[in-house]
């Protein structure tokens, strides 16, 4: 299941929605993703930013998150997912994006998770807009998300257990 | 006369000045590079967001695509930053 | 911080007091393992299970999960972390074990997540008992988890993204 | 005479029929492997417990110990099968 939305969740809510009454699920495993009071830039320095503005290509986002779930329910035996990422304005602790994903057993939830978000981050077509202490400047996308999503391109391993 | 919406993200937007356009390239825009170097002619503003193509994502009715991919009338083109979400 | 109960707990009250007001948190991975109503047995076969007992070590159990907790926040670049595990009697569907961790990049949450599973599994002093259909028995340890475990013995990834 | 406690976990309580005995082993006791064999001759509980070692793990003073270990008197020993935790 996929959401793009500009209001708040609820974690707990959404995971004990996802699980249901399914007790054939050993594990979930949940990634929320916060905007954070520092930002990277630069080198090693950072500087602290007040809020934040995510924009996104509303059609193609979700066409994306569809793809990019289908593709992890397709690799991992997962018996639920949810993705929620959202749009607008934030402010430092805000939530920003919530992936969840339920399994017979751990590795699989744990794989398709990092999978999901890695895939997010590169795939997803949002842009973050930090509102910073030295101005407004668009986020720019990191060589190390790619490097992530990378990894996924191999074949997985074999996350039946 | 083929007709085109183009749109334009993040700082592709502020530059161009504009979040969408529908254009008319002429007939010989067969490509999504060709569609580019024509948009460049088009304001000073355009010309700027899209010096650096290595700066630019592109996609194509809502798929990724690269500058040799083909575009006919009626596509939706959008042109934007690399992404950073999630 | 790590607690071992007979009660179950709120996962997201949990998460959130974790979190607190600390906005150098960008990533939060949390884990939540739940009694299974199949439960594995030789080959590939499955049989029904309709409750579970834990037992475990008082005294060793804590000293175990404080040691694993305290590996995982000397490796990893975690601002918060948190282990509760259950023991006592439970029914599919119930809460096992909570794992979570909180870092200002998601790659070292992810990491000691797994890390702190995988050790749990191996290391604190649990027991399973299964009701199943055929009849009470204790669950066998198994060699995947070790090979799970055996994995972090390696130098973990620079996780500092 | 050494007084050590012995703690039995999971069917290794349920075998040797006690989750928890005070012992007083001879002074000639002073490994784990020595004090294993010389619980063996306790019970027939005790040595079917005991029969498989590589189903048992073992724990010194809380902490995880293998045969070669070294046990005093005051030692709480603990007997278990393999952890299923988590």
């Amino acid at each position: 299941m996929i959401r793009v939305q500009r209001d708040d969740f609820d974690p707990a809510a959404e995971t004990n929605a996802l699980i249901g009454d399914d007790h054939s699920i050993g594990g979930v495993v949940t990634f929320t993703g916060l905007v954070r009071d520092l930002a990277d830039v630069g080198g090693d320095g950072q500087e602290r930013i007040n809020g934040m503005t995510l924009e996104h290509y509303p059609g193609m986002t979700e066409k994306m998150l569809a793809r990019i779930e289908a593709e992890a329910l397709d690799r991992w035996p997962l018996n639920a997912s949810l993705i929620i990422h959202r749009y607008g304005d934030l402010e430092p602790g805000d939530r920003i994006v919530f992936v969840a994903t339920a399994s017979a057993h751990r590795q699989a939830a744990f794989e398709a998770n990092m999978f999901l978000v890695d895939w997010l981050k590169t795939k997803a077509p949002f842009w973050k807009r930090e509102d910073a202490e030295t101005g407004a400047h668009w986020v720019e996308a990191r060589s190390s998300d790619d490097e992530a999503a990378a990894r996924w391109t191999e074949t997985p391993s074999k996350a039946a257990e | 006369m083929s007709e085109m919406k183009v749109l334009y993200f993040a700082w592709l937007r502020k530059k161009t000045g504009t979040g969408q356009e529908t254009i008319h390239p002429p007939a010989e825009v067969a490509t999504l590079g060709g569609l580019i170097d024509w948009l460049k002619t088009q304001s000073p503003g355009h010309a700027d967001a899209l010096a650096d193509l290595s700066m630019v994502s592109f996609a194509v009715n809502q798929e990724y695509a690269e500058v040799e991919d083909p575009v006919k009338s009626g596509d939706e083109i959008a042109l934007f930053p690399p992404v950073t979400g999630g």
